[in-house]
């Protein structure tokens, strides 16, 4: 996985009727191969967006996104979970890898991620909550080299969320993945990123960023509420 | 068992119901009085003679042949042109016209025309069928192809599913509610068109033998083998259209 | 009392229109109390619903029809139209000079397999020259305007086609093989029968004679003008000359020749043995599917022109 | 202006896209140079003749009256019986075997039926059109009904909303696709079944004119008939189907 | 608004292939008139399926609500936003209300939502932070005597997320409505509730409550996070 550079000057939605909401202005985010990175801003703001950007989903802006998404492996974890509801859990997660590792069992990943018993199910069978862990396996089954989340480990317990959170940051470690994640939940943020984003309101841009040098094994619950006040008192999350 | 229940008192209802369609063509024939209403035990007796000494299953075997053919090509030809045109907006309003053309091309100018091009032929038959049911076709899918879900869309883009894995598992599955829609309709309107293709210019046939009566003014006949085409077209829907359905629809009842 | 209506289904470019249109401005109906109405109807099956629905008192169709629905005990009528019948028409170079050389060719036929002119063209090829036509020539059943432009292009070899097509193909130089009138008389017919007639319906029938005597008179009236070759015919056909939609002046001539020659004028008598024979001769090769369930003409068909 | 822009643009190619239909035409007709294919010219030439002198205009307007009110009729009854077989398993299981019958019934037979039962009339010829037209309606608008959104029916219900307010603002935008598919394919087929209709008992309309012409064989002005009633469904097509259609999917637009 | 009785003896989902999913065994709350309850359990331990039956949207179940839910005026903050994606915001919330209050003006309740400038624009065109808050002022704009919220809160920045609370608790105070409220948020649960409802895992029944005696006003951070420790200490969570 090569360096990723994200530089979104402007994208601005735009109706037929000529109407218009922009929203992002001037933002951009590089990212150092493995590194992890949340972005964190007001609803509304335009992360999405961006992430739909980075993707490639969306070319109708001004800037660029090197190297192109195109040419990447990628694992996304959409703000809903977004299964083939006619298809099983299982399923679901297979049609998603190469061919030729379709058959690969996956007996593991489902206990880790507490899908066991719901492999045979539809999607239209599960909670909220269980549909976010398909989609989370399945963002992470094929080892991509960059792993985009928004907003992962809502509609969780903290336990769950708990759990959740370690089995991807093993498949991250294990796979060497670049990733970007949106999350509302600032003290995730400080127990998982190398750096902080923060975004503006719409039009959105970076208004700061937040290097976290400590080592994840030493980031005890003490340290990340320290940090929070830190950040809180900064004002950065404003 | 509760499945097997509930299938059984399915088909129990549907016996029902087409007994309860008989018992009211009795009593319309009986009420009617009329040699224009023959009575469906009048119908049975022509039935039961044309079938052991006549032509009826040579010629319902003909028309299913050219239903089969005409149908086969159709729904292929019809999917493919019609998720096109759902798909890419410029195409749809480059070849629009076109299609509001030969959908409303008279099926009587198309046969007509077609015998003349194609020769009094098989070949022109099924063509002019096809060419009948493919507009329709196209329309219904392409309905459905432009309310696919963008989300899933955009699962499949990111996941790099291959073209033959998303027309599989993203795109039939949306399509399906129109695959049936267009597949029920179409089947009864290829028929419908067979019979005055046949009528037109084939020596065979149920649409052959029914013009052949309705000369001859034999409205028994006439009833008689429309009823024994449509007793096959039941068969196929609840022999073979339903039963794909309901694999089609599971996850629907699985999760309600 | 004002005029008694009758209404006679026509189809729009039909020759009973033709009738109809000359008995209409001549007056003829008026001058017997009637008003003759015509129902335009767009084809002949058109003509047989609007009978069975009762839309109309009269329409012109065939002789088996009649004899059929009389036979079922509907007390309806028949009435001679014309005696002229349909023909197997060849393109004037073709090497096919008997029925015998249909072997092998194909032929299209109007009216498809149970038509009465095909029947009788079968059993005639079989005594005639032995040969089972159904087999051994290719018969190609279809509607007749489709199968006289596959003669004229050459995609059949001949075909067996009603009479105003033929008349048609003949203004374009086809030639007859052998007409239906032809194949009738050798089994036994003595003279012209008319196979297709006014067929009256019930309620006309029972409840209306005078009116059905006088419309038969003034059907004759007409009839007789037009077979005329004086000025006065020729005007009468001037006058209904749009309703036949010739093409040309040999087509209009063509079309008037045969109407003419087709006027059935023998006595009702003799029209009935005629029928009679070619009755039987066709319940025997056509079987119950062509003719019902009666064996011989049913009595009582012909109305009686007294 | 992007949009008025894309609008001209659109309607430019249309035109175009008819025009290369009509060169297509004349191409074929100087390669077939055969009475069986007349060029678009001589057709033009028959039509503004007609329309002069023939009763071109009185025909189109009784087609286009009978295509209306069986097209309404129809769409409207197939609509709410499509819709409560759609969300009635039970009604569903015992009408559907009725509905096969009729969708499955020969055009022919029921319009002969229906003239010797109603009278030769326009009140049986529309009912032949509408009862043709009924089953397809209601086939393609049921799988509509069978695949609305559970989760928006909740809501609906929890908030309590009247049933006009769910039909108009729940269900119909949901069926939105498949009334347009109907409309589309039935609006081609009311004008198909009408123009049999008219062929077998109506004194008028273009269904009558190319019966007529038919039986001599006036290629030209069977032609010029069909080509004719085509433009009109044009026009509806281009001037009020696909406007409706616009608007019902302007949230798509909006969104994406 | 009498009170409210929620007794679910079993709940069983069953496919038709006979297989089952068994969600709630032994449930029974009951809420005082304008009490606020929150609803605490692990991920798909049966919360939605609970709260579908209290609403009357699944009567397939073992066990009794009283009063029928059908003779209630409710409020619903669905899990997912579930807005009429063909109708534009302001219609979305209109179409709830009774027809003769539909011309009512809103637009304070848009200004108190973030909305005022989304009114006329379709869902397709909300974040979903914004599309959560449009299904929150359509809970609220009735004034239903039951106001039921499945995790009305995540997709928000922690601001946002303050001020909707606030909204909400004044609306909730206007009329007077009885609350039950699901959530994995333990910190916004001490804050807004009267009583604590903990749920087992699936098949799930109430395995504590803990009433919450602090007038709201009363409730700071520090307050806050010492009932979560205790709590947590307790191992009510668990
Ligand atoms: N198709 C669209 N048309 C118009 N505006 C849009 C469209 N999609 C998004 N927007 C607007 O653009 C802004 C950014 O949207 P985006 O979804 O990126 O927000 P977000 O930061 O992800 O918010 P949230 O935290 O709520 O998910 C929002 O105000 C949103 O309403
Ligand atoms: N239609 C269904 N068929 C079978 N099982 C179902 C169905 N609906 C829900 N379930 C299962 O029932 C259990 C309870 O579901 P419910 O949606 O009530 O969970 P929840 O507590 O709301 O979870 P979450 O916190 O994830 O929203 C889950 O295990 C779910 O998978
Ligand atoms: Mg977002
Ligand atoms: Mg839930």
């Amino acid at each position: 996985m090569p360096r990723l550079e994200i530089d979104i000057s402007a994208k601005t939605y735009r109706r037929p009727d000529g109407t218009a909401v922009e929203a992002v202005r001037g933002l951009r985010v590089v990212l150092a191969p493995g590194e992890f990175v949340c972005l964190i801003g007001p609803s509304g703001c335009g992360k999405t967006t961006t992430l739909r950007i980075l993707l490639g989903l969306d070319r109708a802006y001004e800037g660029r996104v090197v190297p192109d998404p195109a040419t990447l492996r990628i694992g996304m974890v959409f703000q809903e979970p977004r299964l083939l509801p006619w298809r099983s859990v299982e399923e679901n997660i297979r049609l998603c890898m190469p061919r030729q590792h379709r058959a690969r069992p996956l007996d593991e990943l489902f206990a880790a991620f507490g899908l066991a018993e719901w492999r045979g199910r539809y999607p239209g069978e599960l909670s909220l909550g269980l549909a976010r862990r398909v989609s989370l396996v399945r963002a992470i089954v094929n080892g991509p080299d960059l792993l985009v989340l928004d907003e992962p480990f809502v509609s969780l317990d903290d336990r769950a969320a708990a759990e959740l959170r370690q089995a991807v940051m093993a498949a991250v470690a294990r796979h060497r993945m670049t990733v970007v994640m949106v999350t509302h939940n600032l003290r995730e943020a400080i127990e998982l990123a190398d750096r902080l984003v923060f975004l503006a309101p719409r039009p959105t841009r970076v208004i700061e960023e937040v290097a976290l040098a400590a080592a994840r094994p030493e980031r005890g619950p003490a340290w990340i509420e320290a940090q929070r006040a830190m950040l809180a008192a900064r004002g950065a999350t404003a | 068992m509760a499945q097997g229940h509930g299938r059984s008192l399915e088909a129990a209802m549907r016996a029902g119901s087409l007994l309860a369609l008989l018992v009211l063509w009795q009593a319309a024939a009986v009420l009617a009085a009329s040699r224009a209403l023959p009575s469906p035990a009048a119908v049975a007796q022509f039935l039961a003679a044309e079938a052991l000494h006549g032509d009826l299953l040579a010629n319902i075997g003909a028309t299913l042949r050219r239903v089969v053919m005409a149908f086969v090509v159709a729904m292929a030809v019809g999917t493919a042109i019609g998720v096109g045109l759902g798909r890419s907006p410029a195409a749809n309003t480059a070849f629009d016209p076109w299609l509001m053309a030969l959908l409303n091309a008279p099926a009587l100018v198309v046969a007509v025309l077609c015998y003349i091009w194609l020769g009094l032929g098989e070949a022109a038959a099924v063509t002019a069928v096809a060419l009948n049911k493919i507009p329709n076709v196209v329309v219904i899918l392409r309905e459905g192809a432009r309310s696919l879900d963008p989300g899933l869309e955009e699962m499949a883009r990111v996941y790099r599913f291959s073209p033959a894995t998303w027309a599989r598992h993203v795109l039939a599955p949306q399509l399906a509610p129109f695959l049936a829609a267009a597949a029920r309709s179409g089947l009864a309107l290829v028929w419908k068109i067979v019979l005055l293709v046949e009528l037109l210019g084939r020596p065979d046939g149920v649409g052959y033998a029914i013009s052949v009566y309705f000369q001859l003014f034999d409205v028994t006949a006439v009833l008689g083998y429309a009823v024994a085409f449509m007793a096959v077209m039941l068969a196929v829907e609840f022999l073979v259209l339903q039963p794909l359905e309901a694999r089609a629809r599971r996850w629907r009842l699985a999760a309600a | 009392a004002g005029a008694q209506p009758v209404r006679v289904g026509v189809l729009q470019f039909g020759t009973v229109s033709w009738e109809i249109e000359t008995i209409r401005r001549q007056g003829f109906d008026a001058a017997r109390g009637l008003e003759v109405q015509p129902v335009r109807l767009a084809s002949s099956d058109a003509a047989r619903i609007a009978f069975q629905a009762g839309a109309v008192d009269a329409i012109v169709s065939d002789l088996l029809l009649a004899a059929r629905l009389r036979a079922e005990g509907r007390a309806i009528l028949y009435a001679p139209f014309s005696a002229t019948e349909g023909a197997v028409m060849v393109p004037a170079a073709s090497p096919i000079r008997g029925v015998a050389d249909l072997a092998g060719r194909s032929i299209g036929v109007a009216g498809g397999a149970l038509d009465k002119s095909w029947l009788l063209l079968q059993a005639h090829a079989r005594r005639a020259a032995g040969i089972d036509l159904a087999g051994a020539a290719r018969p190609a059943y279809g509607a007749p305007p489709l199968l006289t432009e596959k003669l004229e292009t050459g995609e059949l070899d001949a075909a067996l086609l009603y009479w105003n097509f033929c008349a048609r193909l003949e203004a374009k130089g086809f030639r007859r093989l052998i007409g239906a009138d032809e194949l009738a008389r050798g089994f036994g017919v003595t003279g012209p029968l008319a196979l297709v007639g006014y067929v009256f319906a019930e309620p006309f029938v029972a409840g209306r004679p005078a009116a059905l005597a006088a419309f038969l008179a003034a059907s004759r009236q007409a009839k007789a003008l037009l077979a005329g070759a004086d000025a006065g015919a020729d005007a009468a056909w001037t006058a209904i000359r749009p309703l036949m939609q010739a093409e040309d002046e040999a087509a209009f001539q063509a079309l008037r020749r045969r109407f003419v020659e087709g006027i059935p004028h023998r006595p009702i008598a003799a029209e009935q043995a005629d029928a009679q024979r070619l009755y039987a001769v066709l319940a025997e090769i056509g079987g119950e599917k062509l003719v019902g369930s009666a064996r011989s003409l049913p009595p009582g068909l012909y109305a009686d022109a007294g």
